[in-house]
């Protein structure tokens, strides 16, 4: 009963953050403090849900999964902004952001 | 008329929506990348409306035989769309152009 | 009723995106939208409760597709804009249109008509599950009861690269792969170019050994090998083979010939891959191990493309 | 509690469509590109609250596919925004200071 009140509250919270990052994605102004909102709600989010779900898994295998999931997550994430932020500001020094290709 | 509220039924119509809107892209783009893409689209939605019918009745699980024949196309599939985008990178070089030579806007 | 709720959320979705990846505005917002498209579709997967499949579309539609596309939009960057392609004129568009809304409405009704209690061919599998040497039965089917078409297919990919070579300009042949990675020494790129392979290949590995047991394989083992390799290639870690590299030809051959052999071996105990039942197990595994390593080096190149070094790296 | 793990899942996929909205209307690439990446982050939360919800915790091992090769479609966006089409950002602030 205890574990799942536990999971129900931290999948929970993972859910609002989920949204916020969302929120942030869409409300946020330039492209650059979007970037900086995204990254660290939805990894907390994925983090959280993982937390919730830590106490429900059967095996340590799984258990084992699911941390795996989030080391990735989070390596994938840092990683991705980096690159992104690094080509983004280049292009926003040199041209115009919005060059669509068709 | 329970079978509207079956899962495999979803599944399938989705595929079905898929095929026509990958061959609706397919048709509509002169470039060449989009058209792979649709096309991808359209195989995409064979595979889903495959699936869908192993999957008809939920107690016994998934036929293990549309999931392996799925497996095969995926992989053909993402071989096909290798070969066909170093085709198209190769004439784009080669003639500068993302179209085939009847679609490009300046021949007209 | 939540469980419904959410398959229709999901295929309203996988359509949205389906429609945003062929009638997106520019090319670059086509091929993320259709990046997303894999995510969804290999979720819908799970929901069908084809594990086997979802890991397929996952490392294959998220990672190898999107990033073959992305590599090709990068090259048509020095195309004007006006040879770029359009849409075709309206009244044929509409034409397409009907066209596709009737295709797809014909393929609703034969689904409809289907008899929603059918079988298929469960039973089939599940007879023969104890004869087919693994517990995974879609394993069972690709390598046993279906190998026909998983030895074709395994040929398909080596033809598909040959193709994929011949496209090579006379001058770079002989020449690695691809084009020359220059990638900023220790930088963010190569450091997570360090970084995943040693857990992608750990993963890729727990596939393929997996696979006779529960979801897993040689393609899906095989594809996660495959986006390891790219990954490290285009960090810059390793230089790209050479194309007439005699190892690297054998490798690419290795798993089809593996399982041409095993099937022509099998006219001893009655026809073309009859694999006799105490036997079987290690037998798939063998080609399971030889086959995920020519599938991953072979996707691999596929993506790379062919040879068009200009310079040597260093 | 697999009606919750379930609920949560159908809000996550409305919470990406939000994060689709972005994709569709840019106007960067690295705005379409990052909401992309959001969507991938969001779909494996999707996964595991399946796995919750279904009891079929095998499920785990797409998620830990889609989490492994998260960054593969950011990585070929940056070398196809650099320069030559195959280098990367730090490597082009290098060539051109």
């Amino acid at each position: 009963m205890i574990t799942d009140a536990l999971t129900i509250v931290l999948t929970g919270t993972g859910l609002i953050f989920f949204v916020a990052g969302t929120v942030g994605l869409l409300r946020f102004p330039d492209t650059h403090s979007r970037l900086h909102a995204l990254t660290k709600a939805d990894n907390l989010g994925l983090g959280l849900v993982i937390a919730g779900l830590m106490v429900q898994v059967p095996s340590p295998l799984d258990a084992g999964k699911l941390v795996l999931v989030w080391a990735l997550a989070i390596l994938a994430a840092g990683t991705t902004a980096q690159l992104v932020a690094r080509s983004a500001l280049k292009k926003g020094q040199s041209a115009p952001d919005d060059e669509g290709m068709q | 008329m329970m079978t509207w509220a079956s899962g495999w039924l979803i599944y399938g119509l989705t595929g079905a929506t898929l095929i026509g809107l990958g061959l609706f892209g397919f048709a509509s783009h002169t470039n060449l990348l989009r058209r792979i893409l649709a096309f991808n689209v359209v195989g995409s939605g064979i595979f889903l409306v495959f699936g869908a019918t192993g999957f008809r009745v939920p107690e016994l699980g998934a036929d293990a035989v549309p999931q392996a024949l799925i497996i095969t196309g995926i992989v053909v599939a993402l071989s096909a769309t290798a070969l066909a985008v170093s085709l198209i990178t190769r004439h784009a070089s080669l003639s500068g152009s993302a179209t085939l030579p009847d679609d490009d806007r300046e021949d007209r | 009723m939540i469980d419904s709720l959410f398959d229709l959320v999901l295929c309203a979705l996988i359509i949205f995106v389906a429609f945003a990846a062929v009638s997106g505005r520019d090319l670059f917002t086509a091929i993320v939208f259709f990046i997303v498209y894999g995510l969804m579709v290999a979720i819908a997967w799970l929901r069908l409760e084809a594990i086997d499949v979802a890991l397929a579309e996952a490392a294959i539609g998220a990672g190898l597709t999107g990033v073959l596309l992305l590599g090709a939009y990068g090259r048509f960057k020095n195309i004007d804009a006006a040879r770029m392609g359009s849409w075709v004129p309206l009244p044929v568009l509409i034409v397409i249109a009907l066209a596709a809304t009737g295709l797809s409405a014909a393929v609703g009704v034969v689904l409809i008509a289907l008899d929603p209690n059918g079988l298929g061919l469960i039973p089939a599998v599940n007879a023969n599950i104890a004869q087919s040497g693994v517990f995974n039965p879609v394993t069972a089917v690709l390598l046993n009861f279906r190998a026909y078409d998983t030895l074709l297919e395994s040929i398909v990919l080596v033809v598909a690269l040959v193709g994929v070579w011949t496209l090579a300009d006379n001058s770079a042949w002989g020449q690695r792969v691809g084009k020359t990675q220059s990638v900023r020494a220790n930088g963010v790129l190569q450091s997570f170019g360090r970084t995943l392979p040693p857990i992608g290949l750990m993963i890729g590995i727990y596939f393929v050994w997996a696979g006779s047991s529960q979801p897993g394989g040689a393609f899906q083992g095989g594809t996660i090998l495959a986006a390891v390799g790219l990954l490290s290639a285009m960090a810059g870690l390793f230089p790209p083979p050479r194309v007439n590299d005699a190892r690297l030809r054998l490798s690419v051959i290795a798993g089809p010939i593996l399982f041409l052999a095993v099937a022509i071996a099998g006219t001893a105990w009655g026809g073309m891959f009859v694999l006799p039942a105490d036997l079987a197990y290690g037998l798939i595994l063998a080609i399971e191990i030889v086959l995920a390593l020519s599938i991953a080096i072979t996707l691999m190149l596929l993506v790379l493309g062919p040879p068009e070094m200009t310079e040597t790296p260093q | 509690m697999s009606v919750w793990f379930t609920s949560l899942a159908v809000l996550l996929l409305i919470t990406l469509a939000g994060a689709l909205i972005r994709v569709w209307r840019g106007p960067a690439p690295a705005d379409r590109m990052m909401a992309a990446q959001l969507a991938g982050t969001g779909g494996v939360a999707v996964i595991l609250l399946l796995a919750a919800a279904t009891k079929n915790w095998l499920m785990l091992d797409v998620a830990l596919v889609l989490a492994l090769l998260a960054a593969f479609a950011a990585v070929g966006f940056v070398k196809a925004a650099s320069r030559n089409g195959v280098g990367d950002p730090e490597a082009d602030e290098e060539a051109a200071p």
